[in-house]
């Protein structure tokens, strides 16, 4: 297996906290690995399950989804709905043999931009020895 | 590479005209080969285009084949290739793959009067069949076209048309009123019932959407057009163009090799499934 | 027992007094004796209907069939359809009630009950048989099954014939009807994830296996999608082989449907497809594991409808096709909803 | 055609430049499918930078653009409106940041000018899918609801009432006023409470601009900003405003006695009652849940001796309907539950008091007259020790946040008992004195110096009673040692929390609490008033603690808010909202079921949006098990054709 | 040419095969299928018939046509892909199966030619296997114009004729398996002729679904395509491609373009396998369907193999292999419909 497999990852960021939060870590001049290319969405909520299976299948380590910790919802419960969602596929990936690191949700606030630079920082960490995403990766 | 049907040959688009606007817009393609290969084709025959990427869409070819330079599409956007194509701009590189089908039979009509009559899109596979047989006037009686379509913004070939009017008749329509519109109101079979073109000695040729040729048929049959003096050309959903891959099928014909042009005495023996 | 004059005759009395535009129900298929779903329009033809362990199709999904056929005519039968209905296909009905796709009014329900038992499971069968055709199958006493080969009576063990999903089934008489017939008993599986935890306790390695091996045979035939009763979707979102086309949609629309994956039968995009379809079922799929039967593979997938299942009940208490008034399981959610996943 | 799309990549001095090699990213995507134009520059927010995209969007006749530089909260709309200036349509311009979720974060210059590359090429392919998207107008209805008619709901009805805008104001209690009206002095000048507050109470009841519903409450809010739909509950009083002459015979003749809310229990009151002398509006109020009865009538004393027959048995409660286009939050606090706090004997014995009831004491028309006097004996307390911080400040046990204005009035407490009790001693239990405000630093200073508390640095982790004293085990973490003082009084300086009513109340009105109950503010730094909810705002305590000053400021800052919506012909609503596909739509309801805004609902089994309510937040589209339904620029497509980009291309 | 091979020298002979691809039916789960072996010593008792037919070898569910990309500045390019030069042996054809790449020819081979399926084909060896007892309950071959011996489609066939195969060698490809193994190949006697013919005729004997003189069914269905029959039937049709897919005639079609990255653009073409059974497969991009129902498809596949087949090729396109109606979810049954039509003669 290539462990110097650079990760790529698609992070899914809700526009007011997770994003905001990503705004914070730069405005602090944080540093964190390249690794990771964000997509800023309006709400975790609006996060479909095929947006990671597709992430996966056009060629991602790993897929990120990050929103608003319960309760800070800018959209009032999108996160409630989006953690539903992930549940079950955080459940059913591994099920099926993909490693359960590759997929991850997290809530980072607009304010942690500390958090979200360690979120990073460790996703990368524990995707770069898994080598390769090939289960998914659609090669024609 | 010749051998293999499915590989397209590249092709540049030269000129791209807009003929029609809105939202059901036309745009004329002239394309040339790479190559620099000739693309030899009967009027009414069909060509794959690919949009690599995208797919392919069959269309028929609207140029004269006595047109050495270029092979002319008038292609309306519908789907997802031809709205690719409808994006594309000069100079752009398509593939081109066929030609395909049977063609219009011209080689039994000389000397007979023909009558072209067309609606909306479909005057671009009975435009090939014109444009032949204009250049080669002496071999054939009177020539006319009955065009029509919605409103007069959606007529192809619009300056082509007003140009044409000198060297024959040419009975425009439009489905309704507009303002400054001088001919014909209606639909395409009540032009023609108007205008009454004479069954003898005359081949009917006529393409348009299926309703169209349905009561056009109807209509030149009660001027006392026979069955074998009505031709036309049916249109289903194709993929390989070369009769396997089992789509376009209408009974045991496949328009893709059998077709499209049929005369009515032929094509009313055959299922109506297209 | 379900005696089934009951049913052929009110079936009957439904059609007489067109109450009804048409009974589907069960009736004897052309080859052995397994049964074939069968949409009955004369009364005289309610005496072709049976009950029996090889009624195994879900058919609710003809309820859906039935109404994307009416939606097309000019002037639409309104009449409700009468359907027979076992404990899945009545919980498909509750889903589609639930979902609101079809009201309570549009369906008139022949329950039946299955008899302590289930239906067969024809490889099973087949495997048992070595071969040979089983002239009648039907349910024995205590939740056995009678087969009838060669005129010869044999009596299989539920355990030995019935189908997975009858053995992993709680639901064995239905939940929503309107007539009723036979007893309730209620039964309590053993082990109904049993499958699904063994596959489990596999290391990730050997599931990656497995289901590389299952998926490695899809030949997308979609036969999977085509027999559930839920994937009523006017045009799939994986991959459409039927678009939702009308005259007035514009070629920009057209252009604009993503292809989320390729048609063709790469692994990759078979995953995809298959997951993609677990995770729309989830909370939906009321396991009539007809995917899994029709597959012309023999791929697991109510192994992974399954799953979620299981999942839906074990994180959030969810059991589908219940309650057509509650909620669906994905568009409502619990303050206490397990977070402990996410970093 | 295809879209004609110019990419404008910005230095931003070096803070992009830096990291990433500016020249690639426009060089890589001017060779870009579909780009018409690519170039960088040293500051594009600058005159000129706007300028040359002014130009170029006129020359090259593009129409779309890309500007990769910062963050799209900072500088979206600039380029936006510079955009339109040049004649495209604001939704035909994005952003691409990358500063700060690239230039700033990485050091490798090579990876980080690949990733901003990839970055702005993402969004030129979202960019080809965005459509040109008008505002939505919605109508306005001029007249505004306030919740609430403490301080920051008077306020804030002054402020709109005064700027010619009608106010519905609703108080659930008998009368307005809210807490500041139990105060006895306020901090830092020690003006009397009532006496600055009761002019201000006189004028909203009496300002014709303002509607003022009492003893009622907000039972449903529909509708959207500019136009809600407010359904009010009004309680029966039992008592007619207009014929109470206030002579108080009713009560003199109830022969119910219950702890009286104003004075926090300290005294009782009958259970018809005026709440306070001043309370407006001025009338009695019959408890009906103190009452032995009204129907059938069990007791009817009051009835019998009121002379102008002000009692009215009948009367029902009336639901009234009202039209207003903002709301204004103001519901304020209630103290932390006493129940919460037993280690400090807080409900168990009666001479620890919390610092409402210790105001009641303060107060010239408290129970006991302005005299500070121990509620078990009325013996004047000589030791009395104040703990701040009571429930606030404690993660683990209690309430994680600061009340932030305890150390202020536990200062005014000890000052204004020393000024009562010449030779009595105060001490002051404190984990650090946040004294931030005008002039704050120097009351507590003088609290210390002049009047000679005792401040002792450190928490109370005990109080109990022994021989009729209140033993308080502390620590002075100063000292390092361990504290006992034996008190007459303990007062705490309780926590404040959100008012009992907030939680039902944000769902009604479907605004965000955040974790500790307030009132979720839009944005905590740039929205402080404003809720998530568009046209609903913010005011006072229901948002935050805070101190009288900052509640009035904010009240004010409320008002103009809401006049700022009022004021316009129509509204203008994000044109960035959920459409529904409906041909594929299936009429499932899921949408509607998830949607947190009550935007969609079911016409003839299709989903439909209604455009004023959606707030494009996307939960229904990810929902949707079919596509049949997603946000405007922000489809499916478009996410798709982003992650083709960021995964396909092996570069 | 006519040869013995003794079972146990089968696998010695497919030993001197290693320049091919060998292929030959191995279970999976309850079924069958043909699978690349690399060692081969007997063709197994209990082996019915695979499930995908011989087909998937010559007309493989995913076929690459050509590779396309455009990077920038160079234009766009095809580079196209033919399948592997790679001979192929498949061991335990049956009939039905060889006779399906026999019809298929007739399409692919004639007017533009197929150059992927010619290739795949000229490569194929087909090793068949005579039907004795028969595969299915649901066989007919014999009323398609095949039979449980059919050689139709093979270079070799064997018969179980006990100990040993009877080896039946029709082609020149067949010989030269053959020789390749030459030492393991005897002469038949006499009895070994015998036991082979009463076999076939046993074999014959033994079928229990036969289409009532299908070859006259063209006539028949010619003046059915209005018929209520194909509602009724088709109620019941799922629309999935079961029955055609493994078919082993059926071979329609579908080609797409797929991206291997959309910027810069790279891309295969593929065909893969369609079915007639599908609703968008005849769909026009305008929302057109010459086909739109259950009705008209299941008619289109009936049609097509005993009807327009039959008029353009004089065959039927039908081996007789009973997938379709053994493999049917809810059981509709090709050969029940066709008997049922005989009524409507005249």
């Amino acid at each position: 297996m290539n462990k110097d497999h650079e990760p790529r990852i698609v992070a899914f960021l809700c526009k007011w906290c997770s994003s905001a939060g990503s705004d914070m870590a730069g405005v602090s001049r944080l540093e964190y690995p390249p690794n990771v290319i964000p997509i800023t969405v309006m709400c975790s909520g609006s996060v479909s399950p095929i947006y990671i299976l597709s992430a996966f299948n056009l060629g991602a380590d790993g897929v990120l989804v990050s929103g608003c910790h319960p309760g800070d919802c800018h959209y009032i419960k999108g996160n409630m709905y989006a953690r539903r969602r992930m549940a079950l596929l955080k459940e059913l990936l591994p099920y099926l043999g993909l490693e359960p690191e590759r997929f991850q949700m997290s809530w980072v606030s607009a304010a942690e931009g500390v958090k979200f630079t360690q979120i990073i920082k460790d996703f990368v960490a524990q995707l770069k020895p898994l080598g390769p995403q090939t289960y998914l990766r659609r090669s024609l | 590479m010749k051998d293999n049907p499915y590989l397209p040959q590249l092709a540049r688009i030269v000129t791209i005209k807009e003929e029609v606007g809105g939202s059901r817009p036309i745009k004329s393609f002239r394309m040339q080969l790479l190559n620099g290969h000739r693309f030899d084709f009967k009027c009414g025959q069909c060509a794959m285009i690919s949009v690599l990427g995208k797919g392919e869409s069959m269309i028929s070819i609207s140029s004269s084949p006595l047109e050495r330079d270029y092979l002319q599409f008038s292609v309306l956007k519908m789907g997802r290739v031809t709205s690719a194509l409808h994006e594309m701009e000069q100079g752009s590189i398509v593939g081109l793959r066929g030609p395909y089908g049977n063609g219009f039979p011209l080689e039994q009509w000389t000397g007979k009067n023909l009558i072209f009559i067309g609606g909306g899109i479909g005057l671009a596979p009975i435009w090939s069949v014109l444009q032949t047989a204009l250049r080669q006037q002496n071999d054939y009686g009177q020539l006319s076209l009955f065009y029509g379509a919605r409103t007069s913004s959606d007529l192809v070939f619009k300056d082509e048309l007003r140009k044409l009017k000198d060297t024959l008749p040419v009975y425009l329509s439009i489905d309704v009123e507009e303002p400054g519109w001088t001919e014909f109101v209606g639909f395409v079979p009540q032009n023609v019932a108007d205008k009454k073109p004479s069954p003898d000695n005359a081949i009917a040729i006529t393409c348009g959407p299926p309703i169209m040729i349905k009561f056009v048929i109807k209509t030149i049959q009660e001027l006392g057009f026979q069955d074998n003096q009505i031709y036309t050309t049916v249109e289903n959903k194709m993929k390989c163009g070369i009769g396997k891959c089992g789509r376009c099928n209408i009974g045991p014909h496949y328009i893709c090799k059998d077709g499209p042009v049929y005369s009515w005495a032929k094509l009313k023996t055959l299922p109506q499934e297209y | 027992m379900v005696k089934i004059s009951d049913v052929r005759q009110e079936a009957k009395r439904l059609l007489e007094k067109g109450k009804v535009r048409g009974v589907v129900g069960y009736v004897p298929g052309t080859r052995g004796g397994w049964a074939i779903p069968y949409l009955i329009q004369e009364a005289e033809r309610a005496e072709q209907l049976v009950w029996d362990p090889t009624c195994v199709h879900n058919l609710a999904l003809f309820v859906v069939e039935e109404k994307k056929e009416q939606a097309k005519q000019k002037e639409p039968d309104k009449r409700p359809l009468a359907v027979m209905v076992k404990g899945c296909d009545s919980r498909a009905i509750n889903v589609l009630l639930q979902e609101k796709f079809i009201n309570r009014e549009e369906v008139v329900l022949l329950g039946v009950s299955c008899e302590n038992s289930g239906v067969v499971d024809r490889r099973k069968i087949t495997h048992l048989l070595h071969g040979q055709q089983a002239g009648e199958i039907r349910f024995g006493d205590n939740g056995n099954i009678v087969v009838v080969v060669n005129s010869e009576r044999r009596i299989f063990d539920p355990q030995e014939v019935l189908a997975d999903r009858c053995l992993e089934c709680q639901y064995n008489f239905p939940v929503v009807f309107d007539y009723f017939y036979g007893e309730k008993i209620k039964k309590t599986p053993p082990a109904p994830y049993a499958q699904v935890e063994k596959l489990e306790s596999f290391s990730l390695e050997k599931r990656r296996q497995f289901w590389e091996e299952e998926m490695a045979r899809c030949l997308r035939c979609y036969a999977c999608r085509s027999v559930c009763p839920m994937c009523y979707c006017a045009e799939c979102v994986v991959d459409p082989i039927s678009f939702a086309v009308e005259p007035t949609t514009t070629a920009e629309e057209k252009a604009k449907k993503i292809k989320w994956i390729e048609k063709s039968p790469l692994l990759s995009e078979n995953f995809v497809y298959h997951l993609v379809r677990a995770i729309h079922l989830a909370g939906r799929c009321v396991d009539c594991g007809e995917c899994e039967r029709v597959c012309p593979e023999g791929i697991s997938i109510r192994l992974l409808n399954k799953k979620l299942e299981r999942e839906a009940l074990r994180l959030f208490n969810y059991v589908a096709g219940t309650d057509s008034q509650a909620p669906s399981l994905l568009s409502t959610f619990q303050e206490t909803d397990p977070e402990d996943f996410i970093w | 055609m295809r879209k004609k799309i110019g990419v404008f990549v910005c230095h931003c001095g070096i803070n992009i430049a830096g990291t990433v090699d500016v020249k690639t990213v426009a060089k890589e995507l001017s060779q870009y499918p579909g780009i018409e134009y690519a170039v960088d520059y040293v500051y594009m927010c600058s005159d000129p930078g706007q300028n040359m995209i002014i130009e170029k969007i006129m020359e090259k006749k593009l129409d779309g653009v890309v500007v990769a530089c910062c963050s799209p909260n900072l500088h979206e709309s600039t380029f936006r409106r510079a955009a339109q200036s040049a004649g495209l349509n604001p939704f035909e311009c994005e952003i691409a940041n990358i500063r700060e979720q690239c230039s700033w974060v990485h050091k490798d210059k090579e990876k980080a000018t690949e990733k901003a590359i990839k970055i702005t090429e993402g969004v030129v392919e979202k960019i080809r899918w965005n459509e040109r998207l008008q505002p939505i107008k919605v109508p306005v209805t001029k007249r505004a609801l306030i919740i609430g008619g403490g301080i920051a709901g008077i306020q804030t009805a002054l402020d709109l009432a005064n700027s010619d805008i009608e106010v519905v104001l609703v108080e659930k209690n008998p009368s307005i006023g809210g807490h500041m009206i139990q105060l006895s002095e306020t901090f830092p000048t020690l003006d009397c409470s009532q006496c600055i507050l009761t002019p201000k109470m006189v004028e909203v009841s009496k300002h014709p601009k303002v509607k003022l519903y009492t003893y009622s409450e907000v039972q449903e809010v529909s509708g959207y900003v500019g136009n809600f739909q407010a359904k009010i509950l009004q309680k029966p009083r039992y008592v007619d405003p207009d014929k109470c002459t206030l002579c108080d015979e009713c009560s003199q003749v109830c022969p119910v006695v219950v702890p009286n809310e104003f004075d926090l229990g300290l005294t009782g009151r009958k259970a018809v009652y005026i709440p306070f002398p001043q309370a407006i509006p001025a009338t009695y109020t019959l408890d009906i849940e103190a009452c032995p009865g009204v129907l059938p009538i069990a007791c009817g004393k009051c009835w019998d001796v009121c002379e102008p027959k002000a009692i009215n048995f009948d009367m029902q409660p009336e639901v009234i309907e009202e039209k207003v286009g903002a709301v204004v939050v103001a519901t304020g606090y209630d103290l932390y539950d006493k129940k919460n706090m037993a280690e400090y004997g807080y409900g168990k014995y009666p001479d620890v008091l919390d610092g409402l009831q210790f105001e009641r004491l303060l107060s010239a028309s408290g129970p006991t007259r302005g005299k500070i006097l121990r509620p078990s004996d009325h013996m004047e307390p000589k030791e009395i020790v104040f703990i701040q911080c009571a429930g606030s400040r404690d993660p683990e046990l209690h309430n994680k946040y600061c009340s932030r204005i305890c150390c202020m009035y536990t200062a005014k407490h000890a000052k204004l008992y020393k000024h009562h009790v010449h030779d009595g001693q105060a001490y002051v239990f404190y984990i650090d004195i946040r004294a931030g405000g005008k002039g704050y630093e120097e009351f507590v200073n003088r609290s210390m110096e002049e009047e000679g508390v005792l401040y002792l640095r450190g928490k109370v982790s005990k109080v109990f009673e022994e021989n009729g004293k209140l033993v308080v085990w502390g620590v002075d973490t100063l000292a390092g040692q361990d504290i006992e003082i034996r008190a007459d009084m303990v007062v705490l300086a309780m926590a404040i929390r959100p008012s009992s009513g907030a939680e039902k109340l944000a769902k009604l009105l479907k605004v965000a609490q955040d974790s500790d109950g307030f009132f979720a503010e839009a944005h905590p730094k740039l929205r402080p008033v404003e809720s998530l909810t568009a046209g609903v705002f913010l005011a006072g305590v229901a948002q935050a603690p805070k101190d009288i000053p900052d509640t009035v400021s904010q009240a004010g800052g409320a008002a103009i808010k809401v006049v700022s919506i009022l004021s316009q012909p129509e509204l203008l609503h994000s044109p960035l909202v959920a459409r529904v596909n409906k041909s594929l739509c299936t009429g499932c309801g899921m949408c509607v079921e998830v949607c947190p805004f009550s935007a969609i609902s079911l016409h003839e089994d299709k989903a439909e949006v209604n455009e004023v309510l959606c707030e494009g937040c996307g939960t229904c589209a990810a929902t949707c098990l079919r596509a049949a339904i997603e946000v405007k620029n922000l489809t499916h497509l478009q996410i798709y054709d982003m992650l083709g980009v960021y995964l396909g291309g092996l570069r | 040419m006519e040869k013995i091979l003794k079972k146990s020298d089968l696998g010695k002979w497919v030993g001197k095969l290693s320049a091919f691809d060998c292929y030959a039916p191995t279970k999976e789960n309850d079924h069958w299928e043909f699978n690349q072996v690399t060692y081969l010593d007997s063709l197994p008792e209990d082996y019915t018939q695979v499930n995908v037919p011989l087909k998937k070898v010559v007309l493989p569910n995913r076929e690459v046509l050509f590779n396309f990309e455009d990077n920038r500045n160079g234009g766009p390019h095809i580079q196209e892909v033919l399948p592997e030069e790679k001979e192929v042996v498949v061991f335990g054809v049956r009939g039905c199966d060889a006779r399906g790449v026999a019809l298929l020819s007739k399409i692919f081979s004639e007017s533009s030619p197929d150059i992927y399926f010619e290739r795949r084909k000229n490569q194929l060896y087909v090793v068949g296997l005579s039907c004795y007892p028969l595969p299915g309950d649901n066989c007919f071959c014999l009323s398609v114009g095949g039979g449980p011996f059919s050689t139709q489609g093979m270079d070799i066939l064997l018969s179980d004729i006990g100990r040993k195969y009877f080896v039946e060698v029709l082609t020149p490809k067949g010989e030269k398996l053959v020789e390749l193994g030459w030492e393991f190949f005897a002469e038949p006697n006499d009895q070994d002729r015998q036991d082979r013919l009463r076999r076939e005729k046993k074999a014959q004997e033994m079928f229990n679904l036969e289409i009532h003189e299908a070859e006259k069914k063209a006539g028949v269905l010619h003046h059915l395509f209005e018929d209520k029959i194909w509602k009724t039937e088709s109620f019941r049709c799922l629309k999935c491609g079961i029955c055609t897919y493994l078919c082993p005639t059926c071979h329609c079609f579908d080609i797409a373009d797929e991206l291997a990255s959309p910027v810069p653009l790279q891309g295969k073409r593929v065909r893969v396998w369609d079915t007639c059974q599908f609703p968008d497969f005849t769909m026009h991009s305008s929302g057109h369907n010459p086909r739109p129902d259950k009705s008209s498809r299941l008619r289109q596949r009936i049609m097509h193999k005993f009807l327009y087949f039959v008029e353009t090729y004089g065959e039927i396109m039908c081996t007789g292999c009973g997938r379709c109606v053994s493999k049917c979810p809810v059981g509709i049954d090709i050969v029940n419909i066709l008997n049922r039509v005989e009524s409507h003669e005249g």
